[in-house]
């Protein structure tokens, strides 16, 4: 698998997404710099964490209009696999490639900490190496995660089964206890209608090794890079 | 011209006063030192001089009530590349790397503002790192708040913490660890003290002496604005109840351009054009044109018109001494200007020929065609003022007789208060508001003893941690420098890593009352005791005085912030025990010690009696014996003794790994409430499923060893089979005080 | 020419910012407080001189950047 | 009666948010930006009918909590 990570102005978790790929595919992403390079033919685009542009108007906002993410959407019209992680979720979501936005976190402080997801369901090319109703443990460092969408929109995620990760406890049930930004219907983690642009707000990247505190998020990792083998 | 030949007197900028008294006084000159600068200057120096000579000798820039005892510190060895005297210490860590290292204080502005102070500090600190060439890979806080109930208080915790949060995360820089406590000596003085550590290779390291007649002084980053003007020796005077209405333009941080400005740099200093570089941090341009020639030992000569700057109308002392963020001031060896240029572009920052080096040794500032400034540099920096500042020292306070005591009987009871005070309880509240796992680097997140985040691609591994116990150090600042600089040392120990080096932020009040004096003096030579019995040398600092509101002092409060190596990330130890069954060994000799603890303070409301003794050779022997135990994985886990005791510390091992605890009886001898909570210092406690043949290897080394009890399955504490506490009940305790304290409504008080 | 622009959750839409000022305030002691809503505030200094050229320009600068219409409306008045 | 506030910062004072709004407007193509200021609007429902006492409570309000007045300006205005 070939993946390609974007780097906007103000992104900082694209170390961690390298080692993550590296770990999972034995291979280094390469690492694209948002305007004036050409992002070259992949099987895997990353938007990763950060605050791209200092998220100074509202997150996601002013990266959604970079040069280069023109192309990424262009690419994931065709089918393109892209994973969009926390500050690339909220970016994939202003630049419309994802439904809903994400709102500052209700209790409107940053929260660094590990919480807990169930897997919704086990899809390819995100989720294959889990099975649904698992409950895995990954870190979550934001501000902006509470993510919003209309009533409709929710139930047409819901109905179609777009919903892919939910925060739980770790026995797997629901509650604004496990919630960490008041997200609605809990949910963590949600794909475009075609099933290959995933948005998330927790980090799986960050607990893959041993020696990191845990391996839940490598699963991801793997799913991909046995999915997109090429 | 010879440097200190008189100079014509420059254009005086526009609506710019002609010195008087007055203006001497406001800029923290006394009459005497005025005189030493007409004298260099041959003339009444202008405005822009005057502020010049201002900042450059304030105590915050020229350190000249402390400098004599810093000298005494310890600041070589076998590990250190670059000690006190560059933006930051630099030592060597193996494997051709170097960890670049400083600590910061930002206390004054984050009185004022805390978002912003705080903010701005970490700014500053991380600058300080990046500008030698080395990528910041850790953050540490330590923090230091009023009373609680005091007005202010909430406030201020609120600010402060989402401030180093708000500038950190943005940086993608992960803060990993610190401290922070509660004590009413800091309600109208807050400290705020920020340390970055970062990583470059041994033979890219950037230095500020400025080089080569003739080269290009460029300036790169923000604009200038009116910010700040006269940090530097705000941050060198009193408080007044009058001081906040007089609020001195706070500056507003902006992390993205500074995570620009960071990347930008480290790319630039991949290729061969950069001679110098220097950040802009207190006093701003001032500091970084004056500290690059006077190293450099050359002139240098500024066109104030070519400075970016965001406002109309700036005077050349508006601009030569704002303190606005995010700037840095380099020399560039010729014919690398544009390539410099197009990586600051790429990065969309500022750059800006702003001057060049000459051979006439003096700062020559021009604007609008005419010389508005010229004054020798070697006397702004060499001449200014020294002080050996009567101090009296603190006498020995008596020491407690823990028999004569009358204390509460219920041990458990008593531990439960004390986990849940204000000192001692969890932090996670704030770390939490921190992204310390950012780079995916972070091995030992916080809450335990040291953080440790992996180099490069490991297997090794640097712990970071911070330490001072102001109590000690008021009750008798030797002993309380000594023990800062101990219980450091044992919190890089307690992971497993070998500590290399120490940086310091040394906070105390006004320098010209000999008390205080004798609090400085006293604390500098315990740290300086401890430095050398420990190998442990000191590579960079900061000072900040004048810590006081309406004459009332803060405590002394030397933090030492230290660094130290971890061979192998895969056998560090955390606090918590693996499984249930491990047994719970004492390392280090109890006698009980219970003078200016916690317990007293807490428990019995009395603040007095002399601190704990500092036995530097046992906390040696006794930490390299750990440190072996560790890296040979005989025990599975490791917490220092501080704060609180023996049980407290127990207890927190218990709760991180949410095991049950059985703890045998007191020893023989002692008063029950003094083994439990006495703060003895050169202890540890291990966890291991060997005790036996750890308590004879311990044997061998003469080393006390003594097993207390057992780790078990059932979720409760119990002492000696009777009395027992629920973990749940410790827990919420433990967890519980600081985010009820913070909920309540916040108001600016 | 300057333009100001106040951009505002839509209704319906969950604030929590104004929610939490909204319990800080009664925390404080105000009473009587019903509601609170946080919106931005933007103040835009263009060159541009013709007042509707104008807002046509800063329409189209909420509807691509400084509002995200999904759950804010914008509201723009110029001043001379 | 429905308080309106407007908290903006004061003249000199870095508006990191309103100059990276400037740069992206730039970036997208819109000329002749020649500043931007960001600030904050608040909306506050208050059950007070009398517009004196309304405005000494909001007057209260921003000082002691919707502004920073170290490094903010104020503006109130009420809706009957
Ligand atoms: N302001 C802070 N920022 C980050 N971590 C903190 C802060 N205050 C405390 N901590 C963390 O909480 C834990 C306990 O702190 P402390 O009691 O000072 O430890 P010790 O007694 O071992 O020095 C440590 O891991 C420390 O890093
Ligand atoms: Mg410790």
């Amino acid at each position: 698998m070939k993946s390609a990570i974007v780097v906007f102005p103000g992104t900082n978790r694209e170390r961690d997404m390298a080692l993550a790929l590296r770990r999972a595919t034995g291979r280094d992403p390469a690492i694209v710099w948002h305007s004036g390079e050409a992002l070259p033919k992949v099987d895997l685009i990353v938007l990763p964490g950060g605050f791209a542009h200092g998220d100074y108007l509202r997150c996601g906002a002013m990266a959604a209009h970079s040069p280069i993410m023109a192309e990424v959407k262009k690419r994931a019209d065709r089918g393109v696999t892209v994973l969009a992680v926390c500050n690339g979720f909220q970016a994939a979501c202003e630049a419309g490639m994802l439904p809903g936005v994400l709102m500052p976190n209700v209790c409107l402080q940053f929260v660094c900490r590990d919480v807990h997801l169930r897997v919704e369901r086990s899809v390819r090319p995100f989720t294959g190496r889990y099975n649904a109703g698992t409950v895995i443990r990954v870190p979550v460092a934001h501000h902006d995660g509470n993510y919003y969408a209309d009533k409709e929109t929710l139930d047409r995620l819901e109905g179609e089964g777009r919903v892919i990760f939910r925060y739980s406890a770790p026995d797997g049930t629901l509650g604004d206890a496990h919630n960490p930004n008041g997200s609605a219907r809990h949910i963590a983690g949600v794909v475009n209608a075609k099933g290959n642009v995933l948005g998330m707000m927790p980090h799986p990247e960050d607990l893959v090794d041993p020696v990191m505190g845990g391996t839940d998020g490598l699963g991801l990792f793997q799913g991909l890079a046995e999915s997109l083998a090429a | 011209m010879t440097a200190s030949a008189k100079s014509k007197t420059p254009t005086h900028g526009r609506n710019e006063p002609t010195i008087t008294p007055e203006i001497v006084r406001e800029h923290g000159l006394k009459p005497e030192e005025y005189d030493r600068v007409v004298q260099f200057m041959g003339r009444e120096p202008t405005m822009v001089e005057l502020g010049i000579v201002s900042v450059m000798w304030s105590e915050h820039c020229s350190y000249k009530s402390s400098r004599r005892w810093l000298k005494t510190l310890p600041t070589s060895g076998k590990v250190v590349i670059q000690g006190p005297g560059e933006n930051a210490g630099v030592i060597d860590i193996g494997g051709g790397l170097a960890a670049v290292f400083k600590m910061e204080s930002h206390n004054h502005p984050s009185f004022i503002e805390p978002y912003q102070g705080a903010a701005t500090g970490v700014g500053g600190i991380m600058r300080d790192v990046f500008t030698m060439g080395a990528r910041p890979v850790a953050n540490l806080n330590a923090l230091r708040f009023g009373d609680p109930k005091h007005p202010k208080t909430r406030h201020l915790v609120g600010g402060v913490v989402a401030g180093i949060g708000g500038y950190g995360n943005c940086m993608g820089v992960p803060t990993v660890a610190g401290e922070c406590n509660f004590h009413a000596a800091y309600s109208g003085n807050i400290l705020v003290n920020a340390m970055t550590v970062g990583i470059a290779s041994k033979d890219r390291i950037f230095y500020s002496a400025a080089a080569g007649v003739g080269n290009q002084v460029v300036y790169v980053g923000a604009k200038t604005g009116r910010d700040g003007i006269h940090g530097a020796t705000m941050a060198s005077a009193e408080f007044s109840d009058d001081s906040e209405a007089k609020r001195p333009t706070v500056q507003v941080g902006d992390p993205f351009t500074e995570k620009l400005l960071l990347e930008a740099c480290l790319e630039l200093m991949a290729t061969d054009a950069i001679v110098a570089i220097q950040d802009m941090g207190a006093a701003g341009l001032t500091c970084s044109s004056v500290e690059m020639a006077d190293k450099g030992g050359l002139g240098v000569e500024l066109d104030l018109d070519k400075v970016p700057v965001r406002e109309t109308h700036m005077t050349p002392y508006e601009i030569m001494l704002s303190e606005s963020q995010e700037r840095m001031l380099m020399v560039l060896k010729p014919g690398r200007e544009d390539m410099a240029r197009k990586v600051f572009q790429k990065y969309e920052l500022d750059f800006a020929v702003v001057g060049h080096l000459t051979t006439t040794g003096r700062l020559i500032l021009k604007q609008g065609g005419k010389v508005v400034g010229d004054m020798p540099v070697k006397p702004l920096v060499e001449q200014a003022p020294l002080y050996d500042r009567p101090f009296v020292e603190t006498k020995a306070p008596a020491v407690i007789d823990t028999k004569t005591l009358q204390v509460p009987s219920d041990i458990l009871g008593s531990l439960k208060r004390l986990l849940g005070s204000p000192d001692l309880c969890s932090k996670r509240w704030i770390w939490e508001q921190y992204d310390h796992l950012v780079r995916g680097d972070t091995v030992i997140r916080p809450g335990g003893d040291a953080a440790v985040v992996r180099l490069g691609d490991g297997p090794k591994g640097l712990a970071v941690t911070s330490d001072c116990t102001p109590r000690y150090c008021q009750a008798h600042p030797k002993t309380g420098g000594a023990q800062a600089v101990a219980e450091a040392w044992r919190n890089l120990t307690s992971v497993g890593a070998d500590p290399l080096a120490v940086t310091d932020n040394l906070n105390f009040g006004n320098p010209e009352k000999p008390a205080i004096m004798g609090q400085i003096v006293g604390c500098i030579q315990g740290m300086g005791e401890a430095c050398r019995a420990l190998d442990f040398p000191v590579v960079s600092g900061n000072v900040s005085l004048y810590n006081e509101t309406n004459g009332e002092a803060i405590l002394p409060t030397p933090v030492i912030g230290a660094v130290g190596l971890v061979p192998d990330i895969a056998r560090c130890v955390t606090i918590a025990p693996k499984r249930a069954g491990e047994t719970l060994i004492l390392i280090g000799v109890t006698q009980g010690w219970i003078g200016a603890s916690v317990y007293l303070r807490e428990i019995l409301g009395r603040e007095e009696g002399a601190p704990p003794p500092v036995d530097l050779a046992a906390e040696k022997r006794n930490g390299d014996f750990v440190r072996t135990a560790i890296r040979a994985g005989r025990v599975s886990a490791c917490h220092d003794l501080s704060d609180g005791g023996l049980l407290v510390a127990a207890a927190e091992m218990a709760l991180a790994a949410n095991l049950g605890l059985n703890l045998d009886p007191a020893q023989a001898g002692l008063p029950e409430f003094a083994w439990w909570f006495g703060e003895d210092q050169a202890r540890y406690l291990v966890s291991t499923s060997d005790p036996g043949a750890l308590i004879k290897e311990a044997a061998k080394s003469g080393i006390s060893a003594k097993g207390l009890g057992t780790f078990t399955a059932a979720s409760a504490l119990t002492l000696q089979g009777a009395q027992s506490i629920s973990l749940d009940e410790l827990r919420r305790a433990h967890e519980g005080w600081l985010p009820a304290y913070m909920s309540a409504p916040v108001a600016k008080g | 020419m300057k333009a100001k622009v106040h951009v505002t959750l839509k209704n319906g839409v969950l604030d929590p910012q104004g929610k939490a000022i909204g319990n800080a305030l009664t925390g404080l002691g105000f009473a009587g407080v019903s509601g609170v809503r946080q919106g931005k505030y933007i103040e835009i200094e263009l060159d541009e001189r013709d007042a509707a050229k104008a807002r046509a320009t800063v329409e189209k600068m909420c509807k691509t950047l400084l509002a995200n219409t999904v759950i804010e409306n914008y509201r723009i008045d110029l001043d001379a």
